[in-house]
């Protein structure tokens, strides 16, 4: 069972001072599993994902990513653990003083890929976000819809085994919210894992997925939409998930 | 690291020269600047010691003869004093040779000596000693034992001068030892500061490249390339700054002289360590933190 | 006429390069009014914005806000243009080094208002986003969406004539999104001009008010919601969003 | 400027270098070790100055007179050269003072004067001249003048020395200028731009004040606060410093001396407004843009 999840987190507790962040969460995400995180401003959403690419520790109970342990993590081992997950920060985290194509590359740099691999890569991806005419501006020339895309294509590139995405499409319209939600199932069905926070509950809705409710640190509710469905099954949940979005794709309901 | 890593790496140290171009100017001339203060120092320095050197080198012992020795006797003496282990030449200098060389010490006054019927100075033997020797003590026991021979009048070495030189030297090697660890220091200091703050300029930078999974070594490598680069450059400046000062100089102090090629070089050298060193060790707080 | 409006932009051209983030626009806002700005990502409207609080100035055209003409405008007196418009930056533009409460009190500082006065208006507005409790921390220690807030009772907090607000909710759930749009409305009742940025179409259906629509920097349309229209453009579009979230929100399924 | 405005940018300023402890004591100590050099500059050549107007204020001009000379015609030259406008101080020496004094000179070779039968040395005048009247151009005037009185020998006053001394003085001037440009425009040059990188790392900062409406004395009013502060308390600590150095080389130089309160005080004051100034020139550049 230990191998299907690829997060794993127990009793996470997390506090700032005296004030709770994150009170004795447990979640579980499988293998190739796409689940929303929602709950309002404030909730913990962020302080999980933080928790779960390891730029903070626990206060108190686990966390597991992939193959790496918070408990028993070896800190210079992290940048490994970085490599396998995605992360479109919720302020976009970009380089300033790089061009978007430099952005996006970076993520492959650090692995040591070759620069014709890179190149040919970086420009697939920037082209599906529509940003391949900006690949030579710097971040702070773009609109902030176009930050967040490079963002997200900088997550993307490596086809990661997990992706965490914060918020992801807050300064997106419509249009460009629903091309990109397609782009990472179409990542999430290459097999990654998607764990995506978000205020957009049309969203959630339309794309009805594992809903995870987080509210005052605590899991509030974790559902699949439009099914009743016990949350500990997850094996009926994938199946379902699946089955959904295939139909999506093939009646191409999305537009 | 693979190969393209590291060219990589090493084409964006210069990358992020070009988009800095700002601050690593401001850096570089910063650093030269203090490096050029320190250089003048080492110079000065250097050519004290040269000079100390040279008139350790130039120190001679005076053994005076009584009139009366026979011409065989100083020759045979002459002989002795060469063979000895402590010395390096012996000159004779005969009572004629004395006055002449009184005479021009003298110089707007020698026409006193004019006064003189008889040549008052004695022969002497002029004696240089070998460098391992030109000890205090062991000139000491030189000159007794030069003293002993029969038929010598007085040893003189300038046992005055020579406490009142050494007393001096000592000074001026204690001040400048002390103005010497400021200077280096400072240096050391304000170098790696200015490094420091160009490392806090890009600290989101580098968390952002943690974020994405850098490794420790990927981050440092263009800072440290960069910092021996500045650390080269900057000395080179203040080298060249430095000749400059130097042949305006030699116009008033003619026996001023430049660093030698190797000294210069190891000069550039440590300051390329330097710039890495304070490059390598502003990061490591850092990366750390 | 001239007097009614606020807000007055007049041919107004804007390019970066020799790309056009602008083209020919005509704009004016009347004093109270609350109007809507939509588009696509990279449609200009921050773009617009920046220009009507003069940080760029037009390459062709003119932009008129408040007594203020950017074509004859004095630069050093900019800050008092700046006193009179409140802004909420897209991306927040908050004080990194300085807490909460100084970040919305700075509005105040720079007019040189008396301390008490400042301490009882911060502290009043940032009761009512939700965030007095965190007055003391710094911006790096607060959510997203809080972030937002600190950013929206600044520039609020001088009761400025004009308000330009980009993507103000961008970051935060429906819940406190309705309580801020209820805040700025009651600013508005108050005769602050309203200028706000957003993707949120849903928002712009459930508070109809005049709309005006960007697109490539081309003014599209420019209209009140909910009146007459042809059917073919965004309308129908909208109608039915709002509808889904009406009928999300009344099931309570979200919960 | 409103009162309360005033205040609360005071408070601000030293808010501020709480907040960044770090970038303060960084640019500091930055501060103070480049003051440190550029006051041990100052020290130098004050001190050297110093040295060099005692030297002029011992120069004497020796006037010899024959032997033959009367003792009454003597006092009436005395009399005579005293009243001269140049002249501020006489002092007739014997011939048997002379002869004295000679032998102090030849120390431990004085022996060689027992030779002597005859007393070869004249009697003399030692003349001090007023300060205004030490130019090379006006000594050799006055010598000429008291040359040419009845009995007069020869008139001596070290023509060679002064030459070479005033030559190596014009050297050692160009030299100690030269550095002391060096060092002062570094001294600045490095202060400034620690300043300026820290308005660089405040730059952020600084816009988003522009954008919600301060004005550029707003924005920078805090700033040359600070800068003056720092420049104040870095060049306490270099004064401190280098009374510190002072005390450890006065043991090998008593000669030595420190600056004078007013110096000190001026070193002190000139490095606030290096500090303000700094903040300002890097703001004003900064504002435009
Ligand atoms: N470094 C920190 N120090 C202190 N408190 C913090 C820190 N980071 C987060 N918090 C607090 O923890 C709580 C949860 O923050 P978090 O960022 O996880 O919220 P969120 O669910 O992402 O909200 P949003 O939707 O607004 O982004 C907030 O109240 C926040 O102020
Ligand atoms: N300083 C700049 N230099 C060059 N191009 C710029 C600059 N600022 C904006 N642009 C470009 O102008 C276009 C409009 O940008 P703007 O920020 O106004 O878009 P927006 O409507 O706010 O989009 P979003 O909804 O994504 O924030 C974009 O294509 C952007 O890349
Ligand atoms: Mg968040
Ligand atoms: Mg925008």
């Amino acid at each position: 069972m230990e191998e299907r999840n690829v997060i794993g987190v127990y009793h996470l507790t997390k506090k700032y001072g005296d004030q709770y962040a994150l009170k004795d969460v447990n979640l579980q995400v499988g293998n190739g599993e796409f689940v929303f995180l929602v709950g309002p401003s404030g909730a913990g959403k962020s302080t999980l994902l933080r928790l779960i690419y390891m730029d903070e520790f626990p206060t108190d109970g686990q966390v597991v990513a992939g193959s790496f342990v918070s408990t028993t993590v070896d800190r210079k081992k992290i940048p490994y653990l970085r490599r396998k997950i995605g992360v479109i920060f919720q302020d976009f985290k970009l380089l300033e003083d790089r061009d978007v194509f430099e952005n996006v590359a970076i993520a492959m740099r650090v692995t040591g890929e070759k620069s014709y691999e890179i190149k040919k890569l970086v420009i697939h991806i920037l082209t599906q976000v529509g940003l391949y005419h900006k690949r030579n501006d710097l971040p702070r020339k773009l609109s902030g819809g176009e930050q967040q895309r490079v963002a997200i294509a900088r997550a993307i590139v490596n086809r990661p085994a997990i992706l965490l995405a914060d918020e992801p499409t807050g300064n997106l319209d419509p249009d460009v919210t629903e091309e990109i939600l397609r782009l990472l199932f179409r990542i999430n069905s290459g097999g990654t894992a998607v764990l995506m926070a978000t205020h957009n509950l049309s969203l959630v809705e339309n794309f009805g997925q594992r809903i995870v409710h987080l509210k005052d640190g605590i899991i509030h509710e974790d559902r699949l939409t439009g099914l009743g469905g016990n949350p500990s099954d997850k094996l009926s949940e994938y199946r379902w998930n699946r089955k959904r979005l295939d139909k999506q794709e093939t009646t191409g309901e999305l537009r | 690291m693979s190969v393209h890593q590291l060219l990589y790496l090493i084409k964006e140290s210069f990358r992020t020269i070009k988009r800095h171009k700002g601050v690593t100017a401001i850096s570089i001339i910063i650093m030269s600047l203090t490096l050029l203060i320190l250089a003048v120092f080492l110079l000065v320095t250097d050519n004290m010691l040269m000079f100390m050197s040279q008139a350790r080198e130039e120190m001679r012992i005076y053994v005076y003869l009584e009139d009366s020795l026979d011409r065989s006797v100083i020759e045979d003496y002459h002989r002795r004093i060469l063979s000895m282990l402590e010395v390096e030449q012996v000159v004779f200098i005969s009572k004629e040779e004395a006055l002449l060389e009184f005479r021009e010490e003298l110089g707007e006054e020698s026409d006193l000596l004019d006064a003189l019927d008889t040549n008052p100075l004695p022969a002497s033997f002029r004696i240089a000693l070998k460098s391992a020797y030109k000890d205090k003590n062991k000139i000491e026991l030189f000159a007794s034992k030069v003293g002993g021979l029969e038929g010598v009048e007085e040893v003189r070495y300038g046992k005055d001068f020579l406490e009142k030189f050494s007393t001096i030297m000592k000074g001026f090697l204690y001040v400048d030892a002390f103005i010497g660890i400021v200077v280096i220091l400072s240096t050391i200091f304000i170098i790696s500061n200015a490094v420091r703050l160009s490392v806090v300029s890009r600290k989101r930078s580098i968390e952002i490249l943690k974020l994405v999974g850098a490794t420790n070594r990927f981050i440092t490598t263009p800072f440290i390339f960069e910092g021996a680069l500045q650390g080269g450059i900057a000395s080179f400046i203040a080298m060249a700054m430095l000749f400059f000062i130097f042949l305006v100089g030699v116009k008033f102090l003619p026996e001023l002289s430049f660093f030698s090629p190797e000294k210069a070089f190891a000069f550039i050298l440590l300051c390329v360590l330097i710039g890495s060193a304070g490059s390598f060790t502003a990061l490591r707080r850092f990366l750390r933190a």
